[in-house]
């Protein structure tokens, strides 16, 4: 594929991040696709860490594997990412603060030393603008015109005009004519391809999804790779008309969020695994009181504190087992911004259709980084429709209505003569408890026993409602990789990959993870030729929910869990070995 | 797809607005609960203030006392055990227009949901909160809470308690309650009065009342109590004084005062926060019509 | 079977359990097996509870299907239970509270009409003695002598002997002579069968198993049906040297446990599923830190606060999925009290051999449940091994050396010259964080991923270590039922009386549900003419993680969720039925 | 099974027994924040008590001021966010001979771990918990902390924080903790003695420290506190009146007093606890020699 990647690297506090975002947005005001990792350590100050900018004319769904200018601010940048550069790529640094020898490098990698803190001083003596030169070097060997990355400067510091910008955009621009003499720009680059797309995280657009749902009410604790949702969501809190809330901990988020909803807003927490555990009760009690609620539940990798900047798709099981006994939940997993966004949307009009908790399985690797995205993407759904469903009807009102479904009609605190009580213990259908002094009586038995049928049937109604999933590339190729969530990402790019090597293989993606459609499901497994389960995770877990609904065993499994993202490259080797003996 | 009778919005016709009584469950407690006297005087005070029935949310977590909601016409929330608060909570933010009472038992308050409780406090949200104390946990069969005095023999402390009771007065006047008071389910006409003016309240009022378990707790009986109550209305007490009220808190012994031990006014944070001010959450308007203005912050 | 059943019934208050443990116990000290069934609602006066105890010269193991004696302390109880008297029954009451016409009866069933209240009023006008006379005719309908009776209510005074004995005494000695004055034993009674056994509850026999294990210390919030685990320890705290602890909730119990383990003593901590769900985060930090820790989960009726007195093994999913990424555990799930004992000794074994979290799942109808057990099915474990298993071996010891097993010497605090770092974070084999400054690089990807492995390594050794699946019964009978945890019971009864209908079936019993060895499971699953699961929830959870594992999909499933145990019966039932499509 | 190596019990040689010191760890704290004062101050006070490093446990949570147990060279025990109390409880009861100190952050300590703050100090456990309260949460990048002030834009709270603030002395007081402290890392000195004082302290010894995050906080900076703190020990504090600890704890403004708030005597709970008579549970023997006795019970 076309592309062109420009990776950054020092220590946390160096700007890494905005010096990467300033040149990812570059690229894609220029009309290019990009996809971006942000790579860092659970440390504020010191420490390695990296951006990586990856910009194509087609769609990339994943950071890649190669890099093609490395801007060093420390020289452990050069020690780490050397090894990941391509033939013609270029190192930029500053000599003043460390050298780099040609022979420090790869084949056909050049050192540029560029004289950023030289430059920077011509304008100032604070140490703000150490990284100002060698963004413009950077963008001149990236191919980026010099007025994208003045407009992107001058904009990241929003209405805080003044000098400071001024000299960012000198700085900048002498980091760029220094290159200019210095070096070539790098044979890869690209050019305009068109209007300027969007460029956000996961993350952001999990939380615009969640306001064009018409979600009103965000409570939250912080917690990486969920917080920057609660931070999007409160900087926009009074444009939207949505309440934000940090809780005291995420016991009292979901239980913030299942009050908000009870009494008629459209209702979301979020968090990552951790918190979520803490959540495993209340989703429960969502369940037995048929509350609507959406769960974002971003991975990182595990067990306990594990690794917190780092990605997994571990915890699967624990959003499948999650709540003591028995209820309806559904997980949708998308994969890349565009689809977070819709599948946010799609979450909230299933928890109110179904009145049950509906989570939105996300990961640091779709959460954190960036990707492009056309505004054509992000449609505002059809408003949503009003909460109150229910007319009042005199006494007969029965909140837990038993109905072919399993969805009954819903009233709303604050309706006039429709009050009933949600209850977390078993209950009729007018809500009224089953487990005091009718519990183990024969009538009440099978009353309990309707109530569970009631609220179970909705998986079934669930299992058709969900996005299904999806075979993606040609039917027929030998072979069929089986994955779901910000995986598919690197997949699809490794299809890529295989495709330009005359090797076809396909994709066989769940966009909803649970609850599966097996009817469905069955004969596209069955129809594979080779599948390979790939998975961020030790035991393969959704291919193991996958035999348990289907008996399908998939043959080969392509499993990690050391905390970094799949890399096509990984992919691409796994589908060209011989197959294994199926074992799972 | 659920059901199409499920999916048609409807007006609501606010034609009868009866104000909040008995529901057509009967108590389930024990003969000669103190919980009784606590949904009586709940009861009488939401009369007294005529709010109708469904503008009334009864909140409750899980115990013998936390049952209480199914025995009033109100909506009611009966969540976990220990999360009374945060559901609260989430239902004034969402709809302010509600009188949202918190209810629930001594474990339930001050034991698990001890961490809700504080933080509620200090935010100020403006919902009233009746724990049915009776320094036990009843519905489990009778292990100690954590009001339980030093001593007392239970099912989990065969030995007796060894660790210093919990004062939920004096946690609330710590945490930042601006309305903290004790009343006695003995007493229900003064508990009315509690209560009552708890619901008036702009912010967080508290009500921890005495209410005698009368199976388990064989310690803090009615007589207890009935020995050693005085009001601090009688006692020249004035609820304006933090430091007052910090002393009145201490004690406990002979002479237990129940009463309004302080009051204050402070903005509650429906008020403090700005997205309220268009009115009640549930009833603005909801969703992007158009994304796009909001989509240029990522061009 | 050799069979016969005294049933009680009456409101909460009424003494119920009581009266019923008196008469179980006469049972169990004429030598007799018996199973007794505890069925309350959650509420603490009035509604409806009943006892059931059914004793038999060979060993039930469930409550059986029907009673031949039943003491009715309210109407209620008459209308609820007649139905499942058998021929030949008699329901004693007391006319002054009530009347019961033969016609209220099923054929061959008859009432006996015994003056309780006018017995009691003879020797007090207290309440207390209300159920005397009745037990008095309760045991001479069931064939306990009168001396046994006498004993059983002498001791149940304990030590605060006086006249309110003496009056238990004369009452119950009244209600016999009057029941032998006016009726026959039932044609079932039974004889003394040499010694006396010993009648406990699954909770009581975990307790002391844990005790027996060495267990010190015991950090529990109360919750049914697990609290009597912490009533019983804690009233033997002194004299076992056990601490007892009632935490502030959950979080705090495990966390408790957690640490006391950290610090060298073997702990325990005991709920039900919601107080599990609150336990989730902690777990994995068990898993991570490699601390052992023995947590009892009994389950209930979920979802929720669902059915709090009520049976269910609906938690299997939870178990699993508890705690955010991957760590190694196990799920034992014992049937009944003698097992209950030997598989909490096994659970502190485990948790020590392989320093990590042990599950025990038991549920309502095992940890509520009485049953006999014979003093030397509870022998005493080999005294546990000092904790303390590392040699001070200077600046080199190493918390988390990777091993072949997985498994690391293991220093305690307070041991010279081994301090390290017990952290939540992922950790290299001293201890040291990978999280922080050392993520992501290259070299301590590969160490993250090397300390995934010696951990997930564990779960290899501990599908070996736990203990294995049994198969009951005629090897080649026509139907084998697949089970677990405490429903192994009433399929145990069904297989006998099927056998007594010449219908072989046998048994396929799994102590351990997690980890499975799968080569051990497959041929025993492969070699069944006709599989039934048997499971006391709504989507056979077992039976999915069998077809996970094994790709085995059982063909019948029996599942129950009302909150009742199985009973024999309907077992029975389901295997005379034909074979469904199969369809799982 | 496990390796034989590790099976194998082994007696301890206690011959070298070295005091805390620094670990082989740097701390990987942004240059100049407050924790660097607190970790000081803790290996001080150890110091000066000269307890050996094998008996000291440090316990934390998850935060940056949670980190600091791998920086000394005691046994620690470095656990999930919010939960250091409880850790520390079980393994003091485990081990009554060893020196359990608690550690964490504002976040971790009176937001998620609230109520086990309010529930240890009832206890009166005998352990020193120490707070690096930074009013801000410092490892997740700078959101609104429990202790944030009025005001204080955030990540979280950009248009600024709306709820009261937590007082955790107040809180302390309330709750029964029998050493109520506050030290400031800008004066390490006094933080020493503030902390030794702690450790000896039979029973709960807690010492809040605002201890600055230099990264995240711009308001609560070491000059804020430089300006505003003022000692107790010279303000003629006394320290054993209930009353007026209460009195000093709501002090906040341009004079924050820093010192020993309140101290008192009462049994610890390990005191309470008779199991423990017998000595540390660790080195108790354990197990049934013989369950015969225990089972005539069930006859
Ligand atoms: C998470 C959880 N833990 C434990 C329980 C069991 N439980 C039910 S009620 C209760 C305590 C009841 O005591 P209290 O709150 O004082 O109410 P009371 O019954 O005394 O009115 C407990 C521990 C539960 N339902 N959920
Ligand atoms: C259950 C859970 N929720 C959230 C987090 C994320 N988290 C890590 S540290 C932290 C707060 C840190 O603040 P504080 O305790 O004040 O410590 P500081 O970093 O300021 O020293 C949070 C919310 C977590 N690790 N676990
Ligand atoms: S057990 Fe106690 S608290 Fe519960 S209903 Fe009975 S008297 Fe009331
Ligand atoms: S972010 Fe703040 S609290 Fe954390 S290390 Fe840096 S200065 Fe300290
Ligand atoms: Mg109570
Ligand atoms: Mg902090």
């Amino acid at each position: 594929m076309q592309e062109l990647s420009v990776r950054v690297g020092g220590q946390a506090g160096d700007g890494i991040a905005s010096v990467g975002e300033a040149i990812a947005r570059s690229f894609s005001r220029m009309g290019l696709h990009v996809f971006a990792l942000n790579a860092y350590q659970s440390v504020i100050r010191g420490g390695h860490v990296w951006f990586q900018a990856r910009a194509s004319p087609r769609r990339s769904y994943s950071q890649g594997d190669a890099a093609d200018v490395l801007y060093a601010l420390d020289k452990a940048t050069v020690e780490i990412h050397a090894a990941q550069l391509r033939p013609g790529a270029v190192v930029v640094h500053d000599p003043e603060k460390f050298a780099v020898a040609p022979s420090e490098l790869p084949a056909g990698v050049t050192p540029l030393a560029v004289p950023t803190l030289e430059i920077a001083r011509k304008y100032t003596s604070q140490s703000i603008l150490q990284n100002a030169g060698g963004v413009g070097a950077v963008a001149f060997l990236a191919g980026i015109p010099l007025d994208v990355l003045h407009q992107v400067l001058v904009d990241s510091f929003g209405k805080k005009k003044g000098e400071v910008v001024d000299w960012n955009v000198g700085a900048s621009t002498d980091g760029y004519k220094f290159a200019e003499g210095h070096a070539s720009p790098n044979a890869r680059v690209l050019t305009r391809q068109g209007p300027a797309k969007l460029l956000l995280t996961g993350n952001q657009a999990i939380a615009l999804g969640a306001a064009a749902a018409g979600c009103k009410f965000l409570a939250q604790y912080p917690m990486t790779p969920a917080s920057t949702i609660m931070h999007w969501m409160a900087a926009h809190a009074r444009t939207l008309g949505v309440v934000v809330k940090q809780a005291e901990d995420e016991l009292a988020a979901i239980h913030m969020a299942i009050g908000a909803s009870f009494a008629g807003v459209r209702s979301m927490t979020a968090t990552s695994g951790g918190g979520f555990s803490l959540m495993v009760e209340a989703l429960g009690m969502a369940g037995m009181t048929e509350t609507p609620l959406v769960v974002v539940e971003s991975q990182r990798s595990g067990p306990s504190t594990g690794l917190p900047t780092k990605t997994e798709q571990g915890d699967l099981n624990l959003m499948l087992g999650a709540g003591q006994g028995e209820f309806p939940r559904a997980i949708l997993a998308p994969s890349h911004p565009a689809d977070a966004y819709a599948a946010t949307i799609d979450a909230f009009r299933l928890a109110e259709d179904w009145q049950t908790p509906i989570l939105l399985a996300s990961d640091f690797h779709l959460s954190e980084n960036f990707a492009t995205v056309d505004r054509e993407e992000l449609q505002a759904p059809p408003p949503p429709t009003s909460l109150f469903t229910v007319a009042p009807n005199g006494g007969d009102y029965r909140r837990y209505q038993n109905t072919p479904s399993g969805v009954s009609p819903r009233a709303i605190p604050g309706q006039a003569g429709l009050q009933f009580i949600a209850g977390s213990d078993e209950h009729d259908e007018r809500g009224h408890l089953i487990s005091d002094v009718k519990a183990g009586i024969p009538l009440w038995i099978s009353e309990r026993q309707r109530m569970m049928d009631k609220r179970m049937r909705k998986l079934e109604g669930l299992a058709g409602a969900v996005p299904a999933p999806v075979l993606e590339g040609p039917p027929d190729a030998p072979v069929t990789f089986v994955t779901w969530g910000s995986t598919i990402g690197a997949v699809r790019d490794a299809i890529a990959e295989l495709a330009e090597q005359g090797r076809p293989a396909n994709l066989l993606r769940f966009p909803a993870v649970y609850p599966l459609d097996v009817a469905r499901v069955r004969p596209l497994l069955a129809g594979a030729r080779r599948t390979i389960l790939v998975e961020a995770n030790y035991s393969g877990q959704f291919g193991r929910l996958l035999r348990a609904e289907t008996g399908f065993a998939i043959g080969d499994r392509l499993l990690k869990y050391d905390g970094e993202p799949f890399s096509p490259h990984e992919i691409v080797a796994r589908a060209l070995e011989a197959p294994s003996d199926g074992r799972q | 797809m659920a059901d199409s009778s499920v999916r048609s919005p409807v007006a609501v016709p606010a034609a009868t607005l009866p104000v909040v009584g008995k529901s057509e469950t009967k108590p389930t407690w024990c003969p000669g609960c103190g919980d009784f006297g606590v949904v009586a005087a709940i009861e009488m005070a939401l009369k007294r203030l005529a709010i109708p029935s469904h503008e009334v949310v009864l909140v409750s977590g899980i115990g013998c006392s936390s049952n209480l909601p199914h025995f009033l016409s109100s909506y009611g929330f009966h969540g976990v055990h220990g999360r009374v608060l945060p559901v609260a909570e989430g239902i004034r933010w969402a709809n302010h227009g509600l009188t949202v009472i918190g209810t629930g038992g001594d474990g339930d308050g001050f034991g698990i949901g001890v961490g809700h409780f504080v933080h509620t406090m200090r935010r100020n949200v403006d919902l009233t909160y009746v724990t049915m104390d009776n320094q036990i946990y009843g519905l489990t069969t009778g292990q100690a809470s954590p009001t339980s005095s030093l001593g007392h023999t239970t099912k989990s402390t065969p030995t007796g308690v060894i660790e210093n009771p919990i004062d939920p007065v004096a946690l609330a006047l710590a945490s930042g309650a601006t309305y903290v008071a004790r009343g006695f389910s003995g007493d229900v006409k003064h508990l009315v009065d509690l209560i009552a003016n708890g619901i008036r309240h702009k912010g967080f009022a508290f009500v921890d009342v005495f209410s005698p378990c009368v199976t388990y707790n064989k310690i803090n009986t009615f007589d207890f109590f009935r020995q050693r109550v005085y009001k601090l209305e009688s006692a020249g007490h004035d609820p304006s004084n933090l430091v007052r009220a910090w002393e009145r808190a201490l004690e406990w012994g002979d002479k237990i005062p129940i009463g309004l031990f302080y009051r204050t006014e402070r903005p509650t944070y429906e008020e403090l926060e700005e997205v309220l001010h268009a009115g009640p959450l549930a009833r603005q308007p909801a969703g992007l019509v158009d994304p796009g203005p909001i989509l240029d912050e990522f061009v």
